[in-house]
């Protein structure tokens, strides 16, 4: 028979939840965790490898847009879809292209990823009616679809475009079905969440993580991404932010992004 | 004036309103009970009884717990075992889910919106063929 | 074993049985006496002269034809439109005469909750779902807020009893009128409501045996019915009770003014009294003074009119 | 003698046409919504667009129900007695726009079933939150404050439209931090949008609001004292001209930072896109218009003109509408500022275009449809209507 | 203008379920609500229908000296009402008590006793009915809302009953139709077999079944009465008119209520017929026999009903007339309209299809039972122009228009009295909506309360429709109300008497007199049919 002891429990709690407005055990703490032992997780961009990659990559395909293994294994882990309609295409992980704004000096042109930047203060989560928008304590800023309302404010008040809606059911635009990562649904908005399902379980087993856009890039041999707690001054991307100039995009609006873009010309 | 035809009307109205699910029940010919996938595995997370009339509610505390809390696990208060805090822990021993969620949510007239964005083994193998 | 027996079979059989036949017998009963007159109360122009133009609401208020009663019928039982007519005197300090139509709003958002609710419930009932019964579901429930979704007729009946309640409760004319099984009706469907309610949101049962059960109920599978009545939380055996006593309690209370609605001849019957003549099947013979009689009683002044000619003068 | 509010009989063909009429846009409104959101009905949003007209309907139609309380409330709050004849239309159409601006919120949103978690899920640092209180306590106390109305109590009357004038500032302050506080698009960050969307709010439903009065009382066969609607246009002329002031102010505050000069450019004086008819239709034929119908002074004493005068204000504030939220986002953001950068696989770095397909006009129009439906029908139902408007205050 | 009364002391109570059902007795009666009992002489003239009414009793008595099987009597009365009146018992079962009607009634307004709430009245039957009528009654007794039937239950049925005027104002607003007339009705009749009746209606129920009509004037009173309504339209207008009277074979048979032959102001609306009938030349005749349109038997049962109303179907066929026209009188139309053709099944075959012989109109409306309401017939003639009208005659008179409630709600008779007044005057204004056409208020004296006796009780009942009246008396200055009803005619002078309200009473007719332009009148008119001079050409 039930167990009444439980069924008080479950019964009970939801009833504080639905009486107190909030869940219990939902309360996102506000900020990233102070604990040195919670990671803050970090992802160091080496624009000088990438840009070489892409470089590579359009010479080789002669494809202008190309979409260089990063992004394909973000797409493919992260069930990202593909639509026709560039208006309408939701991408988590992009490719752009970048030269300084003075033609007359014929600037060099490099390349990098733009992704979600798991901002300290993320302005989406600061907008989000629902807290649908929510930062975990190890820094990676999540959205929880099933209390999304698609109202899209967190795209207008985001200052990297990171996010996309799905005006258009995704799985119209899926191919190939990872099981481990769920397709949203029509009327939500999704975007780079650090890969957090390969984070969690990494981290339950006690592994370093590695999003799969960092993995695609090691296994090309190009090792551009890098992905790593820098709370931990020990670990590698502590370790490389030391060796370059390294920035933040968008440093004026006090997001904080904790998406690094290394820049060193190491000519040869 | 006693205008009979039109109580014996309403009064047969009333009688078929009142019947109907009788009539329908019988017409439409559905077993009383649909046939469900049986499950592999010993047992489900918690008893099954209580699965039957709880399974939501654990899976929405799987949610929160997961999504927002980013925990992993959950130990059964029944067995005492750990189980992924995820609805594709279900899919290990439900293979089915038309068979299984879909057949008995159906039966129940009860929307499921979980596969609106999760998957279900059918739904991967339909991708990934 | 009992108890599943019992409550889950036995008293519900006989609920139905006796609304069932309890509703039939008192329509009959009313169906037995006759309309010896035919009595609409007219609330708008009658149909008249050709240049008085009727308008839309007069044919509706005041119908001529069986298609102006059926419309008047119409808008009386799905929006209640006498009770939409409503006013409330104000005694101090001007006097004055004000819309008070919030007995209207409370009345038609109970029993529209209640129809969706009741049509909600065909789930249980039917085998497969009649596809508007769960269409009609999912566009009236809330999700991502609450587990299982939120279904807002549910919720709105509640709040709609609980101000009928208060209303019974709290003003002075209502309270004076309310009889014990006023309040009784409105109690035991509160804790109908509450009582669903909770079971939809907190106190889950089993709901496929629910199923299983009605459904066994309703095709006379008497024996799995009580194997199954017995798996059931006692939780549902509350709701089901409280519902057989509704049942069997209706045909003998006021709730019988959902079926006598359609029976008044007030609202029923076409206004065209002159037109087609209603016949009262026990129309009694009544011996009054006739002609004859009356003459002779004042003949001497009949006789002086008759002398004049049938006809009066002014004497100027 | 009290001023006696009276319903409509509606019984006239030409009331029963109209309300079809509405009607049928309403049902056309709601095809387009069902076909957008359920179907394939291409609209012309897109992931650097996300926020199209149907979202530049929420803040108009509280623009036009906060427009319209404030004006039901001056004959409260500031005691301007000869006013009174239209607090009660003025509140109820506050009460119809607010419904429809919820409602173009739920039409807006991409799950409007979750709707309800907005409520639950209260965040103190998202001004949509705050929002979703504001509307519908605002809507509450509008229902309230109409019905003290109609009750006739005159104290509670007064207080209420002080609360509710009060609210409605909040409200549509509110609505205009949405876009105002949004630091991540200079465009949009403004710190003059709270007071600049009361004031086009102001504008917007009392301009609506003289046209309505004029075309309700002429159909209604009522007596309506042309000196009543002349004030008012008085107050709408200040109103479009400090609106004026306020666009320009912020025109020239945006084109004097030169890191802001191609954007400007591009919004102001680049004929060849929309957004530059926009503002400078908003500007000559929104504002400039009307304010010289009001103060000529043939057009001016002739009720018709200034009906059409407010038309054309109201119409034309929903291309302000246009102008203050789709700019920022049509405009690329500057990611690594100083470099100028092209996606390889999306549109960002480029100008994406935005034009509204006619089914997002539909949505939008069908929108205003529920609202004067509603008023159409409120006509018929509640006491709103004066029996006759007139200069002289006949004081009891 | 004299001070404005202070406003009656309306004492609300708010009794709990309980002391509702203990009944109010003859301690408790209040003067000036409780009617006076019936006369020996006429409980004698209509013993077979109202027994035991020449013993000797008083409501005010502690022993009201019913007879011996009273209870059964009354028991027997009630399941016989039950078995032929489906409304009865219908009403009994389906009240929700939802509480609509309670402050539609004008008596509970103006008395502010709970018991004059229509929902409670009937609910003074109704307990009676679950008691022994129905199972719950008799099992859960007082808790069900069901109590013995006692003596006591007797005199309180027969204090309320007898405060209604059958105005039908609940039956409008409640959502189930629910009809206190039809219930108050059927109350007076169950008590009427056991000998409890009021004085009032029996006086004029015996006179009229005698003599024709309810005042008891012989042929040659009415006659006279004819004569000095002509004699006053000689005087005014100058023009001598012969009115018909009992004449065979006229096409039309004229029917009034009797009031009009002599009663103020009903007498100028009588002289406005007469000259109307005269001018259009309509060949019709007045009757002695038939005196009567008003119908006091719809007071109190079906049989007197029938017993008054058959002799116009009677009278009809004995002068062979085509069809009939009947005067401005409120419940008498209720049993004109609703009432007597059924009643009188089959009609006499000598009558002919309604057709007004001076404009061709086929009056379709009362295609079977041949009766034609003279609002209809005025505005049918003045639609054709068949008349001359000279609105300006009327201009001393700024007119608001009642309402009568059975025209009202049992017949749906708003626009012709309006099209007509509107065509007779200048100045025509209307009430408040509450208090007018569907929603209209009773005059507080109709059903069977046009008596002395009840004199509190009217003026309170009137209060309502007196407020209303004030407000277009305030704002449009109106002076003169329109009524069609015979008993509004005599309960309203009183009733403004009472309220101060500056405004006359007068009937449609009254209008179309004064403002019609007679062929061979032939000065100008200088009085009105008052004998007040008339003022022209102001404002």
């Amino acid at each position: 028979m039930i167990s009444r002891r439980r069924l008080l429990i479950l019964a009970g709690a939801s009833a504080a939840a639905a009486f107190a407005g909030v869940s219990p055990i939902a309360g996102s703490p506000e900020g990233t965790s102070k604990d040195p032992n919670v990671p803050r997780w970090a992802m160091l961009v080496d624009v000088d490898k990438c840009t070489e990659c892409v470089k590579e990559l359009i010479k080789k395909t002669g494809d202008p847009h190309v979409k260089p293994p990063c992004v394909v294994a973000c797409d493919e882990f992260n069930n990202v879809p593909e639509f026709e309609d560039k208006k309408k295409d939701p991408q988590w992980m992009r490719i752009a292209k970048f030269s300084l704004d003075k033609e007359s000096v014929e600037p060099e042109e490099f390349y990098m990823p733009l992704l979600c930047n798991h901002c300290e203060h993320p302005a989406c989560a600061q907008v989000c009616p629902t807290k649908a928008t929510f930062q975990r304590p190890d820094g990676i800023v999540m959205i929880d679809t099933h209390r999304c309302i698609g109202c899209r404010y967190c795209m207008i008040a985001c200052p990297y475009g990171a996010r996309s809606f799905n005006f258009e059911d995704p799985r119209k635009g899926l191919r190939h079905i990872n099981p481990e990562v769920p397709t949203r649904s029509r009327g939500v908005v999704e975007k780079c969440t650090f890969c957090v399902q390969i984070v969690d379980e990494a981290m339950e087993r006690g592994e370093a993580p590695e999003p799969a856009c960092v993995k695609a890039c090691r296994l090309y041999s190009k090792n551009a991404l890098v992905f790593g707690n820098v709370k931990d001054p020990n670990s590698e991307i502590s370790k490389l932010m030391r060796t370059g100039y390294v920035i933040q995009l968008r440093p004026g609006v006090g997001t904080d992004p904790y998406v690094f873009y290394k820049f060193i010309k190491e000519r040869p | 004036m006693y205008s009979t035809k039109y109580v014996i009307a309403a009064i047969i109205i009333f009688l078929a309103i009142v019947t109907s699910p009788v009539w329908y029940d019988m017409a439409s010919g559905e077993p009383i009970h649909p046939k469900l996938a049986k499950p592999t595995g010993a047992h489900c997370v918690e008893n099954t009884e209580w699965m039957k009339a709880h399974h939501m509610l654990l899976l929405k505390d799987w949610r929160t717990m997961h999504v927002r809390e980013g925990k992993v696990l959950y130990t059964s208060q029944t067995y005492g075992d750990v189980y992924n805090a995820s609805i594709e822990e279900c899919f290990k021993c439900h293979r089915s889910e038309t068979n299984f969620c879909e057949k008995c949510h159906d039966y129940m007239g009860a929307k499921i919106e979980c596969f609106e964005c999760h998957t279900y083994p059918e739904l991967v193998e339909e991708y990934n063929k | 074993m009992i108890g599943g027996a019992v409550f889950g079979v036995v008293i519900p059989y006989v609920a139905i049985a006796v609304f069932i036949v309890g509703v039939i017998y008192k329509i009959i009963g009313w169906a037995n006496s006759a309309v010896p007159l035919k009595i609409p109360t007219t609330c708008g122009q009658q149909y008249t002269l050709p240049f008085l133009r009727r308008n839309i609401y007069d044919r509706f208020d005041c119908p001529q034809t069986m298609w102006e009663t059926v419309g008047r019928m119409f808008f009386e039982i799905f929006f209640f439109r006498s009770l939409f007519r409503n006013t409330r005197f104000y005694y101090a300090p001007q006097m004055k005469y004000k819309d008070a139509r919030w007995l209207w709003l409370f009345g038609i958002a109970f029993h529209y909750s209640l129809l969706l609710v009741l049509i909600d419930h065909l789930r249980f009932f039917m085998n497969p779902v009649p596809w508007f019964s769960s269409k009609l579901t999912d566009g009236l429930s809330l999700t991502g807020v609450f587990v299982p979704t939120l279904y807002l007729p549910g919720l709105l009946i509640v709040v709609a009893l609980a101000l009928l309640w208060a209303r019974r409760l709290f003003f002075g004319k209502e309270r004076t009128i309310s009889l014990p099984s006023d309040h009784f009706v409105l109690i035991l469907l509160l804790a109908i409501t509450i009582s669903g309610n909770l079971m939809r949101y907190f106190y889950k049962v089993d709901l496929e045996g629910v199923k299983e059960l009605i459904l066994c109920l309703s095709t006379f599978n008497v024996a799995r019915a009580v194997s199954i009545a017995d798996t059931i939380g006692p939780v549902l055996y509350i709701h089901l009770t409280l519902v057989s006593i509704l049942l069997a309690y209706f045909p003998f209370s006021k709730l019988m003014h959902s079926a006598g609605v359609f029976f008044s001849p007030t609202r029923n019957m076409p206004n065209d009294n002159r037109v087609h003549i209603h016949i009262n099947p026990w129309n009694p013979e009544v011996k009054g003074i006739t002609y004859e009689q009356y003459y002779e009683m004042y003949k001497d002044q009949l006789d002086e009119i008759a002398e004049n000619g049938y006809k009066v003068k002014p004497e100027v | 003698m009290a001023i006696e509010f009276k319903k409509i009989n509606g019984d006239s063909p030409g009331y029963f046409a109209i309300v079809l009429v509405f009607a049928a846009v309403v049902a056309i409104g709601a095809i387009s919504y069902l076909a957008n959101h359920f179907g394939n009905a291409p609209d012309d949003m897109s992931q650097r667009v996300p926020w199209g007209i149907v979202n530049g309907a929420i803040p108009y139609y509280i623009g036009l129900s906060a427009g319209s309380l404030i004006l039901s409330a001056l004959a409260g709050v500031f005691n301007i007695k000869k006013y009174k004849v239209f607090s009660r239309m003025a509140a109820f159409l506050a009460i119809a726009w607010i419904v429809v601006a919820i409602l173009s919120i739920v039409m807006d949103i991409g799950k409007p079933l979750h709707l309800g978690g907005a409520t639950l899920y209260f965040n103190l640092t998202s001004i949509f939150s705050w929002n979703a209180f504001l509307y519908s306590s605002y809507f509450v106390v509008c229902a309230i404050y109409l019905i003290a109305m109609f009750e006739d109590k005159q104290t509670a009357t007064r207080i209420l439209a002080g609360v509710a004038v009060f609210w409605a500032v909040m409200v549509h302050s509110g609505t205009g931090a949405i876009y105002g506080y949004i630091y991540s698009r200079e465009l949009y960050h403004s710190v003059l949008l709270p007071p600049l969307f009361i004031v086009c709010a102001t504008s917007s439903g009392l301009g609506l609001l003289m046209a309505t009065i004029y075309l309700t009382f002429k159909y209604t066969g009522r007596k309506l004292d042309p000196d009543l609607v002349r004030s008012l246009s008085k107050v709408f002329l200040g109103l479009i001209l400090i609106l004026a002031y306020f666009l320009v102010d912020e025109m020239f505050e945006k084109g004097y930072m030169p890191g802001l000069q191609r954007a400007i450019h591009f919004v102001f004086l680049d004929p060849s896109q929309s957004i530059f008819w926009c503002f400078w239709l908003l500007l000559i034929v929104g504002i400039g218009l009307p304010a010289f119908i009001v103060v000529y002074p043939r057009t001016g004493r002739d009720l018709r003109w200034l009906s059409i005068g407010g038309i054309i204000h109201a119409a034309m504030i929903y291309a302000e509408r246009f102008y203050l939220i789709v700019p920022g986002e049509v405009f690329p953001r500057e990611y690594l500022p100083g470099y100028t950068m092209t996606s390889l696989n999306t549109l960002e770095g480029s100008i994406v275009s935005y034009t509204p397909t006619p089914i997002e006009w539909a949505q939008v129009i069908g929108l205003f449809a529920v609202g004067y439906l509603i008023f159409l029908i409120g006509l018929k139902v509640f006491a709103i209507l004066p029996e006759e408007a007139t200069e002289e205050v006949i004081e009891e | 203008m004299e001070e404005q009364p202070e406003v009656v002391k309306i004492e609300q109570k708010f009794p709990s379920w309980r002391d509702m059902l203990k009944p109010v007795t003859e301690k408790d009666f209040k003067h000036g609500f409780y009617h006076y009992p019936i006369l020996k002489r006429d409980a004698e003239y209509l013993k077979d229908y109202i027994p035991f009414g020449t013993r000797d009793w008083d409501p005010l008595d502690k022993d009201w000296k019913l007879p011996e099987d009273w209870k059964e009597r009354f028991l027997n009365a009630f399941k016989d009402k039950l078995e032929k009146y489906r409304p009865f018992k219908l009403y009994m079962d389906i009240c929700v008590r939802c509480g609509a009607c309670a402050d539609k009634c004008h008596y509970y307004l103006g008395t502010g006793d709970p018991k004059n709430m229509p929902v409670a009245r009937a609910e003074l039957l109704r307990s009676i009915y679950r008691r022994y009528f129905t199972k719950s009654g008799r099992i859960f007794k007082e808790w069900a809302g069901a109590r013995e039937l006692t003596e006591d239950v007797v005199k309180e049925l027969y204090y309320y009953l007898y405060q209604c005027s059958l105005c039908r104002r609940c039956s409008a607003f409640c959502p189930y139709g629910i009809d206190t007339a039809e219930i108050v009705w059927r109350g007076r009749e169950i008590l009427n077999s056991i000998g409890v009746t009021h004085r009032f209606t029996p006086i004029s129920i015996a006179a009229c079944a005698r003599t024709g009509n309810h005042l008891g004037l012989l042929p040659g009173g009415m006659a006279g009465a004819l004569q000095s309504a002509a004699e006053d339209i000689a005087e005014i207008t100058g023009v001598e008119i012969e009115v018909p009277i009992n004449k065979k074979g006229a096409e039309v048979l004229f029917v009034a209520p009797s009031g009009d032959y002599f009663a103020t102001p009903h007498w100028f609306g009588f002289m406005g017929y007469i000259m109307f009938f005269h001018e259009i030349g309509l060949d019709y005749t007045w009757s002695t026999y038939a005196g009567e349109g008003g119908n006091f038997g719809t007071f109190q049962s079906y049989e007197l009903a029938k017993l008054l109303n058959q002799k116009i179907y009677h009278e009809a066929e004995r002068l062979g007339v085509k069809w009939i026209i009947g005067g401005e009188c409120g419940h008498m139309w209720r049993d004109k309209h609703q009432f007597m053709a059924t009643m009188n099944y089959p009609l006499p075959s000598t009558l002919e299809d309604p057709v007004n012989p001076i404009t061709g109109t086929y009056f379709e409306n009362a295609a079977e039972s041949k009766m034609v309401h003279i609002a209809e017939f005025v505005a049918d003639v003045i639609k054709h122009k068949k008349v001359k009208l000279d609105k300006s005659r009327n201009d001393h008179w700024k007119v608001t228009f009642h309402d009568s409630c059975n025209p009202a709600r049992a017949m749906g008779l708003f626009e012709e009295p309006r099209y007509v007044i509107q065509s007779c005057c200048n100045y025509f204004y209307e009430m408040p909506e509450h208090t007018i056409r569907e929603k209209t208020y009773c005059c507080g004296s109709g059903g069977g309360n046009l008596t002395e006796e009840v004199m509190d009780l009217r003026m309170r009942g009137g209060m309502p429709r007196a407020l209303a009246l004030k407000e277009v008396v305030k704002k449009h200055g109106v002076n003169f109300m329109c009524t069609i009803c015979a008993q509004d005619k005599a309960a309203f002078p009183i009733l403004m008497e009472y309220w101060k309200l500056p405004v006359e009473i007068g009937a449609m007719m009254e209008l179309v007199g004064n403002a019609l332009i007679m062929k061979d009148e032939e000065q100008e008119r200088t009085l009105d049919l008052r004998g007040n001079p008339l003022k022209r050409g102001e404002e």
